[in-house]
C-alpha cells in the first residue's frame, strides 16, 4: 500500500458506500423475489426481462422523479431533515465493517460498540420524521418507534456482546479470528451460541421494525406510520435507509455468530462467504418477516422486557462465566 | 321463555287486545303508535324476543307512512312482526333503541329513507345518505329519481 | 328537516385525547368505512362509525326493476358472496307467489351457496390476516394463499355460469344455468385440494403465538349483545348461539343434508376465526353430499325468461332468508300484483353486524381496531345496499 | 400469553409450543417456496376461458343467407336492468330489421339477461374481454361495430335458444332430454 492512510480509508469509504447503495438496491429485488416466491407469485418479471433484473434501478428512478411533496402543515425543517438524520447512521454502520482481513473502511479495536452504537442513532431520525409530519398517524407511529427502540436496543446490545465476552474482544476482526477451525463458529458454541444467535435476530427484527414487529409502520392500522407523508426522493432515502440497516445488521450478524470471512477455498474467496452468510441470515430475517402477523405495541414491549431482556442477560452472564472459569473458547 | 306462537298470540291478545295474525312461526301483530314501545318492551321481556332482524318503513302511499318491526326469539322459534300505521302525512314514531340496541342505525336508515322522526333517538342522523343530498328521502313513493341519462 | 352529520372532524379531543380518522381511504377498512376515533395514547375511548360511501339505494333499485331483472342486480349487494343474496331474493319471490322449484334447482342452489361459503371465508381469511399482518409481512402471504384457493373456487363458477364476481346464476323458479359436462369431478377436485390447504392455514394461524395474542380476548360480543344488535352469522355462533338458518329454517334442501353447526363460547375474534375454519369443512362436505346426490330432471319450475314482465307476483307480502357467509341475508317484499315489487327491504348481514362495532371497540388498541374490523368480515356493499 | 381465563402452562410447556409454532409457520412458507407460482403472466401467457363466458357483446348474422339475425323487436332494451341498449325497429315485408341498435358497454353489467330473451339468437357474447380504452366514447357501440365484433372474437356457448332450453326443456323431451341441450354444448365445451 502506497497510498497515505487517509487517502486510503477515504477511496475505501466511497467503494463501501457505493457498493452498498448497489447492495441495497439488489437486496430489496431478493426480497421481492423470495417473498413472492413463498406466495406462489412470481414478483418483479418484466423490467429487466426476464427477472426484473433492472426492477431496482427503474424503481430508483421512478422515486426519483415522483414530485416531492411537502404537507403545509408539517414542520419544514424537521421534515426535511429527518430522511437524512434517518440515512446517516445506517449507513455510518457499515464503517467497522471488515470484508476481509485488512479490507475495510475501520477496523476500530471497539467495532462493536461502535455499530451498537451508530445503528440505535436511527431514532432519532425516525422521531423527527413522525413529529415534522405532522399527521396523526405518523405521531402515533413516533410515539411507538420511542416504546420500541428504547425495549429492543438492550436486548439487542447484550445479544451482541455475547460473542464479543466470548473472543474478548471488540474489534470485528479479532471476533472472527476466534471463530476460527472446525465448528469453531460461535453459532455452533454450545446452547449459548444458538440461544444469542435466536435473541440476536428478534431483536434485529423488533430494531429493523421487520414484522412481527413492525409497529412503526403498520400499513392496516397507522397507513404507513412515520413516513406516510413522504413521497419521492425522500420517501426513497427511508426505504434505501431501512435496507441498509438491515443488511448491516445481516453483515454484523454474520460476523460475530457465523465467523464472518472464514471458509475453505483460497483466502480471495473469504468477502463472497462473507456475503454470503450475510445473505443467509437477511433470508432468515426476510423469512420471518413474511410467515408472522404482527402484534401489538404492548405485546412487544411485554415480549421484549418480560422474556428477551431477561434471557439475553442470562446468557451474557452465563458467557462470562464460562469465559473466567471453564474452558475459554476465544482468545 | 319457552312460547309457541299460539301461546304467543293468546297472551298478546290478553294484554293488549290486538288481533295478531300468527302464520307458521311468525306471529304479525298491527299496533298503534302509541303501543310502539310499550309493546316492544313487552316482545323483549315477555316474549323473549331478544333477537333484532329489522326495522324498516313502507309508504302506502295515501294512507301515509307504516313502520315495521321483526324481532325473533332464537330459542324458541317465534318471530313477532311489529306493524304500525302512522297516518296519513304523520312522520313521528316512537323509539325502540333502548329495547333493541341494534334499532339505532336501522331507525338511522329509516330517517334516512323516508324521513321518519323518531321520537327519544339518542343519535337521529343520516346514515346512509350523503351530507348534501337534497331531493328528498328516496323511498317515499313520491319521490322522482332523474332517470337514466346516458353517456354520449 | 335532515340533520346534518355532526362529527368532530378535525382536532384534537380536548385534554390528552386525540381524534382520529380511520377512513374513508384506509387500508383496512374494507372498502370504504370511516371511523372516528376518539384515543387516549393508543386506546380507544369511543367511535362515530359512518357508512354510506357505498350506498346505491338498492332498495329503490328492487322497486323500479322486475322479477326478473332484479336477481342479477342483487348480487351487487355483497359482491364478495354474491350467490347468497341472489338467493334471498329468489326466495322471496318464490314464498309469495307460491313457485315450486324443481329438485334439482335446489341442490343446485345449495351447491352454488355452500361453494360461495368457502370463496367468501377464504376471502375473508386473507383479508382478516392482512388487516393484523399488514401487507408487507405474513398477513400477505396468507392473504395470497386463500386468494390462490378462492380462484380455484372463482373458476369453478366461471365455468357455471361464465362470470367471476356477479353471477345471475338464480331466477325465480330455479336457476339459469345447468351445470356443464365435468363440472361435478372439477368441483370434487377443487374441494379436495382445498381441505388439504386448509391444514396450512392453520399451522400458519392457530399455534401462532403472535395471532393467539392478537385475537384471543379481543372485541368480545357478549351473548346477549349479539342478539339485541342483531348480530348473526359466524359472529353470532362465534358469541355461543347455537343459530344457523340452515337447521333452524330449513330452505332450498337443507334440510337433505348433515352437518354440524360450530358453536363457540369465547365471543371474541379468535372465536369467530374457529367457527369459520369449521364451516369451511362443513361447507365442503355439503358440497360433495349434494354433487352426490344431485337428482335428474330440470333446472326450473318455470320456462326460460322470455320477456321483461314474465314473472307476475300476487298480492301479498314475504321475508325470506337465507344464511350467507355472514350471516342472515334476508329480503322482505311487499308484491301489489304488478311484475315489479311494491316495497323491498335488504337486511344485509353485514349491516347488523358492523352495528355492533360501536359497542365493542371503546378500551381497544388501535391495534384491535383493525382486528376486531377484519373478524367481523363487513362487505360495504352489502352494509350500504 | 396465555389465553385470559386459562391457567399459566408454564415455562417450559409455553417454550416449546412457541418453538413448534414458529417452525410450522415457517415450514408453511418454506414449502411453498418450491411451489409452482400460480400467476398466469397475462399479457403473454392467456388463461383457458370456459366456454359459457360472458364477455363483450356482438350480434350475429345468419350463417347461411348471411343476413343479420337481429330483427329489431326491442325485447334485450326492454329487460336490460341498466338500460344500455336502445334499438330502433325498421318495419319490412318479409321480416323486420333493426334500424339502429346502440349498446352501451361500459354500464353494461353483462348478465346475459339479453342474451336469453334474443329470440333469433342476434344477440350472443363472446369470449373476450378485453375492453379497455382511453376514451370512452368508444365503448358506445353501434350496429356496424357490434357486427363487426361478432366476426372478430370467438362467440360463447350461449344464446337465447340454448339458454332457454337449457332453464325448461320442452315438455315432451323432459322425460330423457333434461340435459339434452347441455349435451348439445358437450362437443363444443371444452370447459375451464
Amino acid at each position: 500500500m502506497t497510498l497515505p492512510p487517509i487517502a486510503f480509508q477515504a477511496l475505501m469509504a466511497f467503494i463501501v458506500l457505493n457498493a452498498i447503495l448497489v447492495v441495497v438496491a439488489y437486496v430489496t429485488l431478493l426480497e421481492r423475489k423470495f417473498a413472492a416466491r413463498m406466495q406462489s407469485r412470481i414478483g418483479p418479471y418484466y423490467v429487466g426481462w426476464p427477472h426484473g433484473w433492472l426492477q431496482p434501478i427503474a424503481d430508483a428512478l421512478k422515486l426519483m422523479m415522483k414530485e416531492d411533496v411537502v404537507p403545509d402543515a408539517a414542520d419544514r425543517w424537521v421534515y426535511n431533515l429527518a430522511p437524512i438524520v434517518f440515512l446517516v447512521p445506517c449507513l455510518l454502520i457499515f464503517a467497522t465493517i471488515p470484508f476481509a482481513p485488512g479490507l475495510g473502511v475501520a477496523d476500530l479495536n471497539i467495532g462493536v460498540l461502535f455499530f451498537l452504537a451508530v445503528s440505535a442513532l436511527e431514532i432519532v431520525g425516525l422521531f423527527m420524521g413522525g413529529w415534522g409530519s405532522n399527521n396523526k398517524y405518523a405521531l402515533l407511529s413516533a410515539m411507538r418507534a420511542v416504546n420500541q427502540i428504547i425495549s429492543y436496543d438492550l436486548p439487542f446490545i447484550f445479544a451482541a456482546l455475547v460473542p464479543v465476552v466470548l473472543a474478548g474482544s471488540m474489534q470485528m476482526s479479532a471476533i472472527v479470528g476466534a471463530q476460527a477451525g472446525l465448528l469453531g463458529w460461535f453459532l455452533f458454541y454450545p446452547v449459548i451460541g444458538q440461544l444469542a444467535f435466536i435473541a440476536f435476530i428478534v431483536a434485529t427484527l423488533a430494531a429493523e421494525n421487520r414484522v412481527p414487529f413492525d409497529i412503526l409502520e403498520a400499513e392496516s392500522e397507522l397507513v404507513a406510520g412515520f413516513r406516510v407523508e413522504y413521497s419521492g426522493m425522500k420517501f426513497a432515502l427511508i426505504q434505501l435507509a431501512e435496507y441498509a440497516h438491515m443488511l448491516g445488521t445481516s453483515f454484523l450478524g454474520a460476523l460475530l455468530f457465523l465467523g464472518g470471512w472464514l471458509g475453505p477455498g483460497p483466502a480471495w474467496l473469504g468477502p463472497v462467504w462473507f456475503l454470503l452468510k450475510a445473505l443467509v441470515v437477511f433470508l432468515l430475517v426476510t423469512w420471518v418477516r413474511w410467515s408472522f402477523v404482527r402484534i401489538r405495541v404492548d405485546q412487544i414491549l411485554a415480549i421484549s422486557w418480560k422474556l428477551l431482556l431477561p434471557l439475553s442477560l442470562l446468557l451474557l452472564m452465563a458467557s462470562a462465566f464460562v469465559v473466567a472459569f471453564g474452558a475459554g473458547h476465544g482468545a | 321463555m319457552s312460547l309457541a306462537p299460539a301461546a304467543a298470540a293468546d297472551l298478546i291478545r290478553q294484554t293488549f287486545g290486538i288481533e295478531p295474525r300468527v302464520e307458521d312461526r311468525l306471529v304479525t301483530v298491527p299496533l298503534a303508535r302509541e303501543q310502539w314501545p310499550d309493546f316492544g318492551r313487552f316482545a323483549r321481556e315477555t316474549l323473549g324476543c331478544l333477537y333484532l332482524n329489522f326495522l324498516s318503513a313502507i309508504d302506502w302511499k295515501a294512507e301515509g307512512i307504516e313502520v315495521i318491526c321483526r324481532v325473533e326469539n332464537l330459542a324458541t322459534g317465534v318471530a313477532v312482526m311489529m306493524r304500525t300505521k302512522l297516518g296519513a302525512g304523520e312522520l313521528r314514531c316512537p323509539t325502540l333503541v333502548d329495547v333493541w340496541a341494534g334499532a339505532n342505525w336501522m331507525e338511522r336508515e329509516a330517517f334516512d329513507m323516508f324521513g321518519l322522526t323518531f321520537d327519544g333517538h339518542p343519535d337521529l342522523r343520516r346514515l346512509l345518505l350523503g351530507d348534501n343530498w337534497e331531493l328528498g328521502p328516496p323511498l317515499r313513493k313520491d319521490f322522482v329519481d332523474s332517470g337514466h341519462v346516458p353517456y354520449r | 328537516m335532515a340533520v346534518a352529520r355532526t362529527t368532530v372532524e378535525v382536532g384534537y379531543g380536548g385534554g390528552e385525547r386525540l381524534m382520529m380518522n380511520m377512513g374513508p381511504q384506509h387500508p383496512s377498512s374494507h372498502g370504504v368505512f370511516r371511523a372516528i376515533l376518539t384515543l387516549e395514547g393508543e386506546t380507544v375511548v369511543a367511535v362515530d362509525a359512518v357508512i354510506g360511501y357505498l350506498h346505491r339505494c338498492h332498495e329503490k333499485l328492487g322497486e323500479t326493476l322486475t322479477y326478473v331483472q332484479y336477481p342479477t342486480i342483487a348480487s351487487k349487494t355483497d359482491y364478495v358472496a354474491a350467490m347468497t343474496s341472489e338467493l334471498a331474493y329468489v326466495l322471496a319471490v318464490e314464498k309469495i307467489a307460491k313457485f315450486e322449484v324443481p329438485k334439482r334447482a335446489r341442490y343446485l342452489r345449495v351447491i352454488a351457496a355452500e361453494l360461495q361459503r368457502i370463496a367468501s371465508h377464504c376471502l375473508w381469511l386473507g383479508t382478516w390476516c392482512m388487516d393484523m399482518g399488514g401487507a408487507l409481512g405474513g398477513g400477505a402471504t396468507v392473504f395470497l394463499y386463500t386468494i390462490r384457493e378462492r380462484e380455484d373456487v372463482l373458476d369453478l363458477f366461471e365455468s357455471l355460469t361464465g362470470a367471476r364476481l356477479l353471477y345471475g346464476f338464480h331466477q325465480v323458479g330455479g336457476t339459469r344455468y345447468d351445470i356443464p359436462p365435468g363440472w361435478d369431478a372439477k368441483v370434487r377436485a377443487t374441494l379436495d385440494h382445498i381441505e388439504q390447504r386448509l391444514h396450512e392455514y392453520e399451522a400458519m394461524l392457530e399455534d401462532n403465538a403472535f395471532f393467539l395474542v392478537r385475537t384471543q380476548g379481543v372485541g368480545t360480543i357478549s351473548q346477549t349483545l349479539a342478539q339485541e344488535v342483531g348480530v348473526s352469522g359466524p359472529l353470532a355462533r362465534g358469541s355461543g348461539l347455537q343459530w344457523d338458518l340452515r337447521k333452524a329454517e330449513p330452505y332450498s334442501s337443507y334440510e337433505d343434508f348433515e352437518f354440524r353447526i360450530p358453536v363457540e363460547t369465547a365471543g371474541d375474534c379468535f372465536a369467530r376465526y374457529r367457527v369459520r375454519m369449521v364451516e369451511f369443512r362443513e361447507s365442503i362436505k355439503i358440497v360433495r353430499d349434494a354433487l352426490a346426490g344431485l337428482p335428474d330432471g330440470p333446472i326450473s319450475s318455470r320456462p326460460g325468461v322470455k320477456s321483461v314482465g314474465q314473472v307476475r307476483v300476487p298480492k301479498g307480502e314475504g321475508y325470506s332468508r337465507v344464511e350467507g357467509a355472514r350471516g342472515e341475508v334476508g329480503c322482505y317484499i311487499v308484491a301489489d300484483g304488478s311484475p315489479k315489487p311494491y316495497r323491498m327491504k335488504w337486511r344485509g348481514a353485514s349491516f347488523s353486524n358492523l352495528a355492533v362495532l360501536p359497542h365493542i371497540l371503546p378500551g381497544c388498541k388501535v391495534a384491535d381496531v383493525v382486528a376486531i374490523m377484519g373478524s367481523i368480515d363487513p362487505v360495504f356493499g352489502e352494509v350500504d345496499r | 400469553m396465555a389465553h385470559d381465563g386459562t391457567a399459566p402452562k408454564g415455562f417450559w410447556t409455553e417454550t416449546a409450543q412457541l418453538v413448534r409454532a414458529v417452525s410450522r409457520a415457517m415450514g408453511v412458507t418454506f414449502r411453498n417456496l418450491w411451489r409452482r407460482p400460480v400467476t398466469v403472466m397475462y399479457p403473454d401467457v392467456r388463461r383457458v376461458y370456459p366456454d359459457r363466458f360472458r364477455g363483450i357483446l356482438a350480434l350475429t348474422y345468419d350463417t347461411e343467407t348471411g343476413e343479420e339475425n337481429c330483427i329489431g323487436c326491442r325485447l334485450c332494451e326492454l329487460i336490460c336492468p341498466p338500460q344500455v341498449i336502445k334499438v330502433e325497429m325498421l318495419k319490412a315485408k318479409e321480416r323486420n330489421w333493426a334500424k339502429t341498435f346502440t349498446l352501451e358497454l361500459y354500464a353494461c353489467e353483462f348478465c346475459e339477461l339479453c342474451v336469453q330473451v334474443c329470440p333469433t339468437d342476434a344477440i350472443i357474447m363472446l369470449k373476450t374481454f378485453e375492453l379497455a380504452t382511453a376514451d370512452r366514447r368508444t365503448m358506445l357501440l353501434d350496429k356496424d361495430r357490434l357486427h363487426a365484433l361478432g366476426l372478430e372474437h370467438t362467440p360463447s356457448w350461449a344464446t337465447g335458444n340454448k339458454l332457454r332450453d337449457m332453464q325448461a326443456p320442452p315438455k315432451a323431451a323432459r322425460a330423457d332430454g333434461a340435459k339434452e341441450p347441455a349435451a348439445k354444448g358437450d362437443a363444443k365445451e371444452t370447459g375451464a
